[in-house]
């Protein structure tokens, strides 16, 4: 993947070198607790779609330490959080496990080393920017932006797929076609905005991406 | 008697027209049997959910919430802010013990609350409204308003993740709560035991991994029926709509003949309240709660 | 009784565990005077309670034996069982104990000839089996208990049950009318033996101890294994009292984990090396599985892992169990986790599951008095007086080998405060 | 013996009373007993009781006392008559527990009990009660053996309990292993950085105690005596000898590193690879400054490699873990981290072995950036950038590091003197005048500690890969050589916390030795025990196997090859008398002839009475209890058999048994303690010893025309109380099938 790397992924490589644990250190949401990890495992065994990860969080941080970047950052472990937190309680070295793969998905997608067409980061972009824009999540615009992410055509199959399940939202009241104009926003739209800028600018700097 | 007074942060979901409304619409009754006043935070913006870290990062996504905490103390001063949606409430909380744990991170999050003309003191605190019910009710006051016992309804109370984990509810196990087995109780219905209380399924992801989130649904589903269920209860919008929803879309795939009502415990109380159809939300179940509806009937 | 039975030249060892027999015996085996106060109604302490011990898998009561062999040769001893030390004042050399001492209802008259328990028809939990199974509420703490003398449970004292058993003895032993006695005396250094119990394991929430009858901690498995014990020494598990074949050891079940006990509770993993032997003896065919993160078997008894090893019917999974979920239809456990070397998941059942639990110090009956520097797992450092210490398990989690070694030690820290005290006065 | 009174006291409680016929047994004790005093008591052990018997001593003049009541490990407070020799026939426990209960056992239950009281009357003729070895035992000075970090704290330990010390230290000052470290694993809450060692200090204060003598550049050249008469020669380095009367000692000779050089594979002896005493040396050189390397480099990178040549079960390196080095390693580690946080430093572990408060010291590290990796490593390359090539156990893949520098964890390796056991093979073969064994032996002696002048040889036992440990669990401190006491890495591998409070045990019991000896009382596990074993050498024939199997090396040899007894060695446990052909040695309260006369007192029924007799000689720490027990939990078993306790089955004398058998007895059965690599005996060889002996007492049956069957030996744990009723049935059956002893009558 390596002609994949983005800028600012060859701007990292340069200033950290080989040492991947102290780029994660500074840069990852939490990362300064990867290096307390003693490998028990109890956060593996814990995760409910760990059957479908390719490293687990107790490897991912013995990945770090040895120094694997490539890898970790273009794994698509972390993007199947669910966020059920059961890695957090059970930890016997108390982890914010959590967060810290929220934080290693955050940084791998601003390095842009992940995976192309990962779903899970497709529909955590769209929910962004969906929220930014009105200040709330617009549900209908939301799900119509995800299926058809991939185009016209694969988004009219989605929504086919999904059709029952809409249906029966618009029927029951919990879904309004009518969002498509709009719907529900924050009446200062703009405030937020400049305040999500605000503190995207300010974390940037904190963590020498700026 | 005076009515408690909430700031009310009903998130995205609740609002009109989104996949959780129902679940508001079963607080009026509910809350008015229990004398607790929701009052809503004006201007409230998302928070930011479970997946807002991809794009968002951390302050971003922790400023949002400072937004709507600094507008519940600068409006509601002195009131406890509750919300329904366990993602809204855990966010909230996450927000403020980092605030609290570092002052540093306060200190940014007010730079950034400068666009938007606010300041976060960090003086409120957020709850969900189990805590408010549980803490504030007891379990004797919710039973105290109940007119319409609902006797030999069985019912799988489903916890899920994020009512209960990372923070939870003072006093219940991460792995076996019990507080909405006994919300069940109160209501003179009966918690039946079975093993997939506290299991994810599947969150956001649902939208995403769909495929991958029917095998933690159909677990649930499945040992709710084998233990004699008629109807599962939970705390959580996502868990309600991924549960519910998606049972017709697993039948389709894998050939089972789910049909199993998934209810929020608001809608249990306000039934059991004498909640109408419109007051229970029970009219804006895909799977219709034959077995609670009946008792309107 | 009075105060008078010590002085400033006094030691005080409070359990009378292995770790305060030694105390006691080493300082009185120097000619120095000692009072050793014990809470429950007999000497021996936990390792009474274990059935062997590592790596000799020898019997613990053969060195009980001894020690109470030394106890009632030496004179400078004095016993003191159902005794607690309700406060303690004073300074290095000079302190005042406050002794409160619980009714037994049975004085020395008994002969422990039997009658009583004969008589009484009401049962209590049997502590000794960590309430597996049940004794006569008027009973014999067990056979190598020392004084050697019936205990009546406070529970039938003012049933007829009670009346029956003062009736049944021909030796006016059963004294009904029995008192809680306070008693104040002075003493030159305390040695707090106190000891440890193991973790609770209720509070590991995700291995369902609480909720999973076939869930079972390593003492339990002790009395399990002992012929002595409620199951005559068969390992049946408690659902359905089938010989468990395929048995799982969870390590560290509350040690090493800051949601629990922070601290490495040490013996945890020779005790299970050593139960999987109790396994092999009793059922050749039956398969062990150990889970654990680090196997921490120290110095010389390498060897009796390596031993371990070699045995086909153990295996060993480098992974802390992530949760334990049942098999509704059998009983059985099943474990979920992964193994870490080379990340492997597994969902394994078993039919019996022990976890190994930690140890942390008894508290039940036990005041320490301010004036005791503790660690940050409680465990006893030292105290600021300088005349009081810690001895044993209550000092750090430490095996019956180096529990006693480092009573001894405390032993001597006692004697070279009474020896300062002493030639101060003189001088 | 005309001052001498025997009575007889019968406890008629407890069920005794309806079990048995008291007239009867008041009968026994008067006519064959032939007790001066017999009273019977309802309830003998309570204060009236007592207070009969305390009269009749203080008024009457009873000197012997016979106790028919319970068995003598139940109520010893209340029957204890310290100025009069006592005997106690178990009744109780003994008898009427274990007898089924009924009619038709009334006569065997009485024959039993009537047994008890002849064997008891016929004990307490022979018993006197001992009034403690005299001989001179004068010094209470603690000699201490080896001045490093445990013998310093031994020392310390006993000049503030008061003791004079003598310190004998080979090197040119005090402090040993100690003084090569730039500071010590943390002891103390909150177990988070390294510590100062203190030894300094502690070398500085024992130095300047005028109650502490201290041999500098010195070894012990001869160790003779006993404890409280050790007669001790320092050889100086100046060559001259000075000599010291110590009471009791502390060895405390310490441990070497296992050598980096056996380590080529991981680099042992290449550039840039060290030990980890080789790493201290770095540091202190750097006195808290940058780390450089013998290449004055500075020190950016460093791997520890764990386990270096350690728990190594193909035989070429240490077997064992020596549980230290995992700490260790972590302090190492923070020395650098400390200094520069940049520096990386990678733990390579396979099982990170820091018990108790260790895991805090662990997280402490971690929270620096030390970098722990589980992995083996293969190969490690010195040289001005290192490698180690190893496979990571968790990511499951063989990977190299690089690093400036390579540490090795490697063992210690105990440095307790001379291997006995092979000093004695080469021993035996040099008095045969075999040159090579002679030259062997002086070499094995050149490494001695201690130099004992014991004929068991020069150093105390080892137990297993050299290192002088205790075998028991319950007593850590027991060495097998009275008086001298084991402490630090040469008894086991450990850390010097570990190292200090053991030395700290090991001075009280230094203590003990030398005012037991002074007392002329035994040591553990008899401490109390004021007997001690005498031998009437004008019988002597000089077969030396009192002093050969002595397992506690007390008995010497004079140049006519008598033995030679030092008491204050001796732990009472009577091997000696059951080794001795010739029965000349005995103690005051325990003889050839006290137990003698015991199986003679019985009365062996006709042939055709059909009642069989059995003799069991039970050892009274672990077989007596189980039967105790047995009775405690009312089993059952054969009333045929007549038990008499013993200190040790190593103290069955072999006349005991024929003597049984002579009288026509049907069989003997000998219950002892395990024996062999985890033996049980508390008496480390009795047991052994007892099975070596009767082993060939085959021949001697044949020679009666006897089976062989007739003589049993079990090995018999105290919790065997179910099993040992179960063996007496089965051995009574096998008599049976057997038949009756051809011997009878002619007794």
């Amino acid at each position: 993947m390596s002609e994949a790397l983005s800028q600012a992924n060859s701007q990292a490589i340069a200033r950290y070198k080989n040492n991947f644990l102290k780029e994660v250190e500074e840069r990852v949401e939490d990362g300064h607790w990867v290096k307390m990890c003693m490998q028990c495992g109890v956060c593996a065994g814990s995760c409910p779609f760990g059957p479908h990860w390719e490293h687990s969080p107790q490897k991912l941080f013995m990945m770090i330490r040895a120094g694997k970047r490539e890898e970790v950052l273009s794994t698509d472990s972390y993007w199947l959080c669910t966020s059920c937190y059961n890695c957090i309680v059970r930890c016997p070295r108390k982890l914010p496990i959590t967060h810290i793969m929220h934080g290693l998905a955050h940084y791998a997608h601003r390095l842009g080393t992940v995976p192309p067409a990962q779903p899970g980061r497709a529909i955590a972009v769209l929910f962004w920017k969906n929220v930014v824009q009105n200040g709330r999540l617009n549900e209908l615009t939301f799900s119509l932006k995800m299926y058809f992410r991939d185009g016209f055509g694969q988004g009219v199959k989605n929504a086919m797929a999904m059709q029952g399940i809409g249906l029966g939202l618009v029927k029951t009241k919990r879904l309004n076609p009518m969002e498509i104009l709009g719907g529900h926003t924050c009446k200062d739209k703009g405030g937020i905005q400049r305040m999500v800028a605000k503190a995207a600018e300010i974390e940037n700097k904190r963590r020498g991406m700026a | 008697m005076a009515k408690k007074q909430y700031a009310f942060y009903p998130g995205c979901s609740s609002q009109k027209g989104a996949s959780a409304s129902n679940y508001l619409n079963s607080f009026g009754l509910m809350c008015e049997k229990l004398d607790i006043q929701l009052n809503e935070v004006p201007d409230w913006n998302c928070c930011g959910a479970s997946i807002a870290y991809a794009e968002g990062g951390e302050l971003p996504r922790l400023v949002l919430n400072a937004r709507n905490m600094a507008i519940a103390e600068k409006e509601m001063p002195g009131q406890d802010m509750v919300s329904g949606c366990p993602a809204c409430w855990l966010a909230l909380r996450d927000a403020r013990g980092r605030f609290e744990e570092h002052g540093s991170m306060k200190a940014e999050a007010n730079e950034c609350l400068k666009e938007v003309s606010l300041t976060y003191n960090g003086t409120v605190k957020p709850r969900h409204m189990t805590e408010v019910l549980i803490e504030d009710i007891g379990y004797a006051g919710m039973k105290a308003a109940v007119t319409r016992p609902l006797d030999g309804v069985k019912i799988a109370g489903y916890v899920g993740c994020q009512t209960n984990r990372p923070f939870g509810i003072a006093g219940e196990s991460f792995e076996n709560p019990k507080y909405l087995d006994k919300m069940i109780e109160t209501v003179g219905a009966e918690a039946v035991p079975y093993d997939q209380k506290v299991t994810c399924c599947g969150g956001a992801l649902a939208f995403s991994e769909p495929e991958k989130s029917f095998k933690q649904i159909r677990d649930i589903v499945e040992s709710a029926y084998d233990h004699g269920a008629q109807v599962i209860a939970t705390p959580c919008q996502l868990c309600q709509a991924n549960v519910e929803l998606y049972q017709s879309e697993i039948n389709k795939k894998q050939g089972t003949k789910f049909n199993m009502p998934v209810v929020f415990y608001s809608q249990l109380l306000s039934l059991a309240y004498g909640g109408d159809l419109k007051q229970t939300g029970l009219d804006g179940q895909v799977i219709r709660a034959d077995v609670l509806e009946k008792f309107i009937k | 009784m009075t105060a008078s039975i010590a002085t400033n030249q006094t030691i005080l060892v409070v359990g009378g565990g292995i770790a305060g027999m030694t105390a006691a015996l080493e300082a009185a085996e120097c000619g120095k005077q000692v009072i050793l106060a014990e809470k429950s109604p007999t000497l021996g302490g936990r390792t009474s309670m274990l059935y062997r011990y590592f790596p000799k898998m020898c019997f613990p009561s053969c060195g009980l034996e001894i020690n109470l062999k030394r106890v009632r040769g030496n004179p400078n001893v004095r016993v003191m069982t159902m005794t607690e030390v309700a406060a303690v004042t004073g300074s290095r050399g000079d302190y005042t104990v406050t002794l409160k001492v619980k009714p037994r209802y049975v004085n020395e008259n008994c002969t422990a000839c039997g009658d009583c328990g004969k008589a009484v028809s009401a049962e209590v939990p049997n502590t000794f089996n960590y309430g597996l199974n049940k004794v006569k509420a008027a009973y014999l703490p067990h056979d190598m208990a020392y004084p050697q003398r019936f205990v009546i449970d406070a529970s039938i004292v003012a049933t007829p049950d009670g009346e029956a058993a003062k009736a049944a003895c021909k030796y006016n032993a059963v004294d009904l009318g029995m008192q809680e006695e306070t008693i104040e005396i002075k003493v030159g250094s305390v040695v707090w033996a106190t000891g440890w119990r193991p973790y609770d394991a209720n509070k590991i929430q995700p291995y369902g101890y609480d909720r999973y009858q076939n869930v079972i901690t390593s003492l339990e498995f002790e009395r399990l294994c002992d012929p002595r014990g409620p199951t005559g020494g068969k390992i049946l598990r408690p659902s359905d009292g089938k010989e468990a074949k395929n048995i799982a050891f969870i390590q560290c079940a509350g040690s090493r984990d800051e949601n629990h006990l922070r601290h490495c509770s040490r013996i945890c993993c020779m005790g299970t090396l050593k139960q999987t032997m109790y396994v092999r003896e009793i059922d050749t065919e039956a398969k062990s599985t150990i889970y654990y993160i680090d196997i921490r078997v120290i110095d010389r008894l390498e060897d009796f892992y390596q031993d371990v090893q070699k045995d086909p019917n153990v295996g060993f999974v480098k992974s802390k169990v992530a949760r334990i979920a049942l098999n509704e239809a059998n009983g059985n456990p099943i474990l979920h986790g992964v193994d870490t070397e080379g990340y492997k998941r597994y969902a394994a059942e078993h039919d019996l599951v022990v976890l190994a639990v930690g140890m942390e110090p008894e508290v039940v009956g036990v005041q320490l008095p301010e004036d005791i520097v503790l660690d940050s797992s409680n465990f006893i450092e030292g105290s600021k007086s300088g005349g009081m210490f810690g001895a044993g398990s209550a000092s750090s989690p430490l095996d019956v080998n180096r529990a006693v070694q480092n009573a001894t030690a405390a032993s001597m820290r006692a004697v070279q405060v009474i020896h300062k005290t002493a030639s101060t006065e003189a001088a | 013996m005309a001052d001498n009174k025997f009575a007889a006291y019968i406890c008629s409680g407890c069920g005794l009373g309806e079990a048995l016929n008291i007239a009867g047994l008041e009968k026994v004790a008067k006519t064959e007993g032939k007790m001066a005093v017999i009273k019977t008591h309802p309830f003998l052990c309570n204060a009236e009781g007592v207070k009969m018997i305390q009269d009749d001593i203080a008024n009457d003049g009873v000197t012997h006392v016979c106790i028919a009541a319970c068995s003598r490990r139940a109520k010893a407070e209340a029957f204890h008559f310290p100025t009069v020799a006592m005997s106690r026939a178990n009744l109780r426990e003994g008898v009427i527990w274990i007898v089924s209960e009924g009619a038709d056992h009334d006569e065997v239950r009485q024959e039993m009990a009537e047994d008890y009281i002849r064997m008891s009357c016929a004990e307490i003729k022979k018993l006197v009660q001992p009034g403690g070895n005299k001989k001179e035992a004068s010094s209470k000075k603690i000699l201490v053996v080896g001045g490093g970090m445990s013998g310093m704290t031994a020392a310390q330990s006993a000049v503030d309990a008061g003791y004079e010390v003598v310190i004998v230290e080979k090197a040119g000052q005090l402090g040993g292993f100690a003084n090569q470290l730039w500071k010590r694993t943390p002891f103390q809450s909150p177990y988070a950085d390294a510590q100062p060692t203190g030894a300094p200090e502690l070398a500085a204060a024992l130095s300047s105690n005028p109650k502490v003598k201290v041999y500098l550049n010195s070894t012990v050249a001869e160790t003779a005596g006993a404890p409280g008469r050790f007669a001790i020669k320092i050889a100086q380095e100046s060559g001259s000898i000075s000599e010291e009367l110590c009471g009791a000692i502390v060895q405390a000779s310490g441990f070497t590193t296992y050598p980096i050089e056996k380590l080529p594979e991981l680099g042992g002896g290449q550039a840039n690879v060290v030990d980890q005493a080789g790493l201290e040396a770095l540091a202190k050189a750097a006195n808290g400054g940058p780390i450089k390397r013998a290449d004055g480099k500075e020190v950016k990178s460093v791997v520890f490699v764990q386990c270096a040549g350690q728990r190594d079960d193909s035989g070429t390196h240490l077997p064992y873990c020596s549980g230290h080095c995992c700490a260790t390693s972590i302090k190492q580690a923070t020395y650098f981290k400390d200094q520069n946080p940049d520096i990386d430093t990678v733990v390579m572990y396979q099982d990170l072995r820091v018990p108790g408060m260790g895991e805090d010291f662990y997280r402490s590290a971690q929270n620096k950036g030390v970098i722990f990796t589980k992995g083996k490593a293969s190969k490690v390359t010195g040289g001005d950038s290192c490698k180690v090539e190893f496979k990571d156990l968790i990511l499951d893949e063989d990977t190299a590091a690089e690093a400036d520098l390579v540490v090795l964890a490697t063992g210690q390796v105990p440095n307790a003197g001379t291997d006995i056991e092979a000093w004695t093979v080469a021993a035996t073969a040099a008095d045969g005048g075999d040159e090579a064994a002679k030259a062997q032996k002086a070499e094995l002696q050149s490494i001695s500690v201690l130099n004992l002048k014991y004929r068991q040889g020069p150093d105390m036992p080892q137990l297993k890969y050299g290192f002088a440990d205790s075998h028991f669990i319950c007593f850590p401190y027991e060495t097998r050589r009275t008086g001298i006491y084991a402490v630090g890495p040469m008894r086991r591998p450990m850390d010097m916390h570990q190292a200090q409070e053991d030395a700290t045990g090991a001075a009280l019991k230094a203590i003990q030795a030398v005012e037991n000896a002074a007392l002329g009382r035994a040591a553990h596990p008899r401490a109390w025990d004021l007997s001690f074993p005498k031998a009437r050498l004008e019988g002597c024939t000089q077969c030396k196997r009192c002093t050969v199997e002595c397992p506690f090396g007390a008995i010497d040899e004079d140049e006519r090859r008598f033995p030679v007894f030092n008491e204050e060695r001796c732990r009472r446990c009577g091997t000696c008398m059951g080794a001795c052909p010739v029965r000349v040695i005995s103690f005051e309260n325990y003889s050839c002839d006290s137990v003698g006369v015991q199986v003679k007192a019985v009365e062996v029924p006709d042939e055709e009475d059909e009642k069989p007799r059995i003799l069991i000689l039970a050892c009274e720490n672990d077989a007596y209890p189980a039967l105790d027990m047995a009775g405690m939990q009312r089993l059952t078993y054969s009333a045929y058999v007549r038990v008499i306790p013993v200190r040790c089955l190593g103290s069955v004398n072999t006349i005991w048994i024929t003597d049984a058998l002579n009288s026509g007895y049907d069989g003997v059965m000998m219950m002892g303690c395990q024996k062999g690599e985890n033996y049980q005996c508390h008496f480390v060889k009795g047991s052994e010893m007892a099975y070596y002996r009767l082993s060939k007492i085959g021949d001697t049956l044949k020679g009666m025309g006897l089976e062989p069957e007739r003589m049993q030996t079990y090995e018999i744990a105290i919790t065997d109380a179910t099993r040992v009723a179960r063996l007496i049935d089965e051995y009574v059956a096998q008599l049976n099938e057997i038949g009756p002893s051809p011997m009878k009558g002619f007794g």
